[in-house]
């Protein structure tokens, strides 16, 4: 690994970069790392998928739990979401209880799931009041070199649409497909050099400033949206990272779909 | 999110409370609420009743926290235990951490921490009344409470959120019309130049929909920038 | 806020002070601070009380809970109560898990409301041996400048005697007001400059030796005691104490009683 | 705090074990009990079981908790988890923690600490085997401990509690006595000026029955000054 | 207590003595310290015992609490197994949450005790699948002077089979002997001066290297060994400690015997 | 522990996936899967999937773990939470800090620390999907993680375990038979002079079933060594 840059010469030279609408990795301003997107990798999960973006990579595993419902919502079961970034993924990441960071990053990958309506949690009941499945989502980070958020996101919604519920083991019936309808697809975009690109490097992270992270749904409707880190951007700013990221999306959704023939 | 049959907003586009879809809560402001601090304010918003108190600028410590160029913020968001209908246990809070760092990320976008480096900044919100819309008043108050303490800041922040009920997009919901709403977006605005410091929203929203939240949080943070600008000149609002 | 002077001055100034029998802030040696007492100021907490005492401010908030009795007492319901000194009450409070500080904190005004007997548990069960009411007495500082025991106990009982048990929402009956039959009163001293004195500010606090907690029933029974802090004291101080801390208990619980009729 | 028609004191004044209302338990007391210790006191007080330990004065660390012109005493209250009849979990604990304290404060009040600038020292007290009274037999425990380490003392303390059953005021409860018991007050007392540098108490006491249980122990203090000196002389108690 | 020599010192000084085959205090290589063994000292557990080696001293207390059963193993109760080096234990123990070291301690020990057999699980069930007795076997350092593995492995053997079901307290019949029906032993050896030794002291641990525990059955069944710390050795090494701790178990057994009859 | 009726092994020695007694599991190493990291590995060994990534050496902070003379290794052991049949829950774990523990003590025993006095090896273990004999995985993994990292060693450290099923004593058990297996040896031997940094053992083994597990540890070793030398010549294994 390089040694990074002191962070105020890598900012001065991220931004005579921009200057000249280049990156440090010679990528245009919207332009994503080279994307690995595979499903089904991990034996002991009930669904997985692994994401390498550059060198980001990612895995996420569907567990099952038994449950009981809620007493306000007896015929639903529920989703969790649990992203972990442990020290294996870089020398900047400390052991230790869940720092802000992760439980950021867990909650807008949860939300942008939840809001979608992607899972029907009426679906998961087996017995009203009684039983029900709690689909747990963990997001496990290998390698961080920037964008955690999409590369989770990404991983999480593959993850879910290749997961089966385990009905043989829990003795409650015969396996099933998890029925997931809908493919929510976050993009992230960071200030960095005074304008905003797509799918930060982990150097350009460490230089940038505000980051904006935006979910759309499969009609392009807004599912989750989070603004992080110091920084002010304007609205014309945020019109054309929410016009980006619809077309991401598009071509991110299908990437997801051509993985299972569209469920 | 399911709203069912429950009508929350009439033919004539009247709320449950009496408010147009575009109207905010009633608002009230009081500084130097907490007299040992370096600088207060309660924001009571609708139900919500917000305490914020600044202490610093102080030494960071431990050491390891000091930053050379500039002051650090340390922004907690807690609500009290009786703050809501059920009792919430003190102590780690998923949510609570979520909304303090990005509290402390739109905050540290407006106070000029190059001022003083080597410190240490606290900003402590602490909700006594939680109606809806908590971290909005948090935001919103933790900024005056700034302002109070004499804190160098490029602009006050301004949050207010703007969701939709019953298909109708409307602003600063109440409890009600958050239990049954189907989209929430709040927004951190610097009412001089319209730039956002704060941005979250969770639900669904078509692309329309979205923006005409959008416009309803601008304008009512314009609104709500007055409250506060008359409360810093006189100490409370209204009079 | 004034910069605290240096602990050996501000003991030195503390001491010739008490030597022309004077206070910091021109209080006599067993005179209280201007004193606030409301109730009912949290729209969400099922009764609550302020508490003011000159730059000292805390609230207290009651909620309820339903609980399983304990087995050996399958028809009583329970009391809990917590106080909690966060760290906008004060620049020397910290973040963190509770502190030896509030953990005694809580402990003595819960003892002095328990031991009153004046919350009587067997009112508490709903169904013996099933379900009753937990009591949650929630204390919160909001600006300490010391004292706080005397503002936690005084805005405790306050808040208890404002209670209504939520049995609509609960689903177990009628609305009702907890019954609370006593009031227990709580007087704090603290030995500054060589004597005790009452009501202690938080200048004081700092320049003070050991305190002493009495907390006192209707009928100036003795319900509580609690030494703190560093130092030792005769039975001749202790007496005097005592007897100072039943003329102020008749005082307060005397407002206390004015603001809900005498129960 | 009720006991219904149990009766635990007779017609006469003697109690289900045989005592007078002013009798303490048996007590033994034998020295150097943790031999890696400082200085360390193993006592039996009825059916409670005692160990204290002492190590130090030793560098305090980390630097943050040093004081400039004293030494800190670290005291730890525990009870062990096999200490009662039904086990204790190990790990935080309300009560402990609280005892900890007031037991530290005591014992502030009589070690000589300006004789060690900067430094520490360590009192550590485990409850073994417990009847009632722990936190008296901890504290008596502790002091004696700390003289046998040859820490600076202006005086042992000595701490027992009276209470009452039946209405009757009595001198150190035992287990049943504290399981009906009305009230309890432990005290921590010096035996060469009588003053009190602890002080607990819970129940209903009036003022009468109160100033009862106050000289039940002191003079029981006294008694049980006696035993101390004897084992700090000969290294336990009894021969 | 003597000063500790500075670790370098006394690694050299412990090497000089063991290559003239001497120990610090005189033993020969595989002699242990003067030892005690007591049983029935705790007046509020339910089988106790008190081991005093040299200056370490330990003791083990037996506690039963009710459990419901796991649901793939419903005839069975349960055995755990902790232990607790406190700050009183000795100047290098801290407080706080449980270090790695005591972790292995108590897993060490539970080991040796769980894979002996020595309790019979299903004698332990009450109603199937509802309710059955689970063992708690505490361990508890009052002095370290070194080799606490051995001292709590035979403090805890010798607790269980001292152990009363207290079912009277229960509800669920009369009292009855816990049947342990095996007696393993832990013997350590510790790599000191080049050579590995038995029953270490604090000093030798201080100045020694790689340790190594064998529990060993009635019929010399190797049931449980770990390695610890830093240090490679040889197959030949650890053939000669199997040997000795063949030896040195039926020693310490027929002692364990002694206290109860051979149960 | 018992197996009852499970036959897990038939008449002519085959074992239930098609080894006999002294086979190992298929193995798959591939290195630098990390790229972040200053050495990385993973290790598929039966249906056991491992990542082993190492940072340093680094600064080791804060101070008061740092040592004079040498370098500390920080290890640690972790099974992500979709790595078994049952989800883990994160956070603290016992069975992994033991394991997290003696793996560090193995290493310690062949890394060459003295060469890095005040600094910091971090080597973090991730066990992704876990079958039967993840500690040994795990210390495999890491010890070819430091070689590809750098860090000089006087030897890899190649681990493997030997149980009990059925009475008959085999090398590396997979998951069913590790489910019914009566006995269990892992060892961490050094291939170059046979020594052992690690050694664990639970279970049944007399004193001839003990050696003989011991001896298949010895030979698979062995074996496995050859497939860790090539991995770290070409990158990966098999190629």
């Amino acid at each position: 690994m390089s040694i990074p840059l002191v962070p105020q010469l890598l900012r001065s030279h991220l931004t005579e970069l921009a200057d000249n609408d280049q990156r440090l990795d010679g990528r245009g301003q919207y332009e994503g790392r080279d994307l690995e997107l595979e499903v089904d990798v991990l034996a002991n999960a009930e669904g997985s998928a692994r994401v390498r973006m550059g060198d980001t990579i990612v895995f996420a595993g569907v567990k099952f739990q038994l449950m009981t419902p809620y007493s306000d919502r007896p015929n639903e079961g529920g989703l969790m979401c649990m992203a972990e970034v442990r020290p294996v993924a870089g020398r900047q990441h400390e052991a230790g209880p869940p720092s802000a960071e992760s439980i950021e990053l867990s909650r807008v990958v949860d939300r942008g799931i939840r809001e979608s309506g992607c899972i029907d949690t009426s679906d998961l009941c087996i017995i009203p009041g009684e039983k029900a499945w709690q689909v747990i989502l963990d997001l496990f980070a290998v390698s961080d070199d920037g964008n955690l958020f999409d590369a989770f996101a990404l991983a999480g919604i593959a993850a879910l649409r290749n997961a089966t519920i385990p009905q043989e083991k829990f003795e409650v019936g015969e396996d099933r497909k998890l029925i997931v309808s809908k493919t929510p697809i976050m993009c992230s975009y960071q200030r960095v050099g005074g304008r905003f690109i797509f799918d930060a490097s982990g150097r350009e992270e460490l230089g940038g400033d505000e980051r904006i992270h935006i979910t759309l749904g499969d009609d392009n409707n807004v599912h989750s949206l989070q603004k992080g880190l110091k920084g002010a951007f304007t609205a014309a700013e945020f019109k054309e990272l929410m016009e980006e990221a619809r077309k991401k999306g598009d071509e991110l959704r299908k990437m997801v779909h051509a993985l299972d023939g569209g469920n | 999110m399911g709203y069912g049959d429950v009508q929350m907003i009439d033919a004539n586009g009247i709320r449950n409370d009496g408010r147009k879809a575009g109207d905010v809560r009633p608002i009230s402001i009081e500084l130097g609420v907490v007299p040992v601090a370096d600088g207060s304010c309660r924001m009571k918003w609708g139900s919500n009743d917000v305490i914020a108190a600044i202490y610093g600028p102080m030494e960071a410590h431990p050491r390891k926290i000091q930053r050379q160029d500039r002051a650090v913020l340390d922004v907690r968001y807690n609500m009290a235990p009786f703050s809501t209908s059920d009792r919430i246990r003190p102590g780690f809070n998923r949510r609570s951490r979520e909304i303090s760092k990005v509290t402390a990320e739109a905050l540290e976008s407006v106070v000029m921490l190059e001022l003083y480096p080597r410190s240490k900044i606290r900003v402590e919100i602490e909700i006594i009344c939680a109606e809806a819309g908590t971290r909005c008043v948090g935001l919103t108050a933790a900024s005056i409470a700034l302002a109070h303490a004499g804190i160098p800041m490029t602009d006050l922040v301004i949050s207010v959120a703007s969701g939709k009920i019953n298909d109708v997009v409307v602003c600063d919901l109440n409890k009600s019309e958050d239990n049954y709403g189907e989209a929430d977006l709040p927004m951190g605005i610097l009412p001089n130049t319209g730039e956002l410091v704060f941005l979250q929203m969770d639900g669904n929203l078509s692309q329309e929909e979205f923006q005409e939240a959008w416009d309803y949080n601008m304008e009512a943070a314009m609104v709500i920038h007055e409250y506060c600008v008359e409360a810093l000149k006189t100490g409370r609002y209204p009079q």
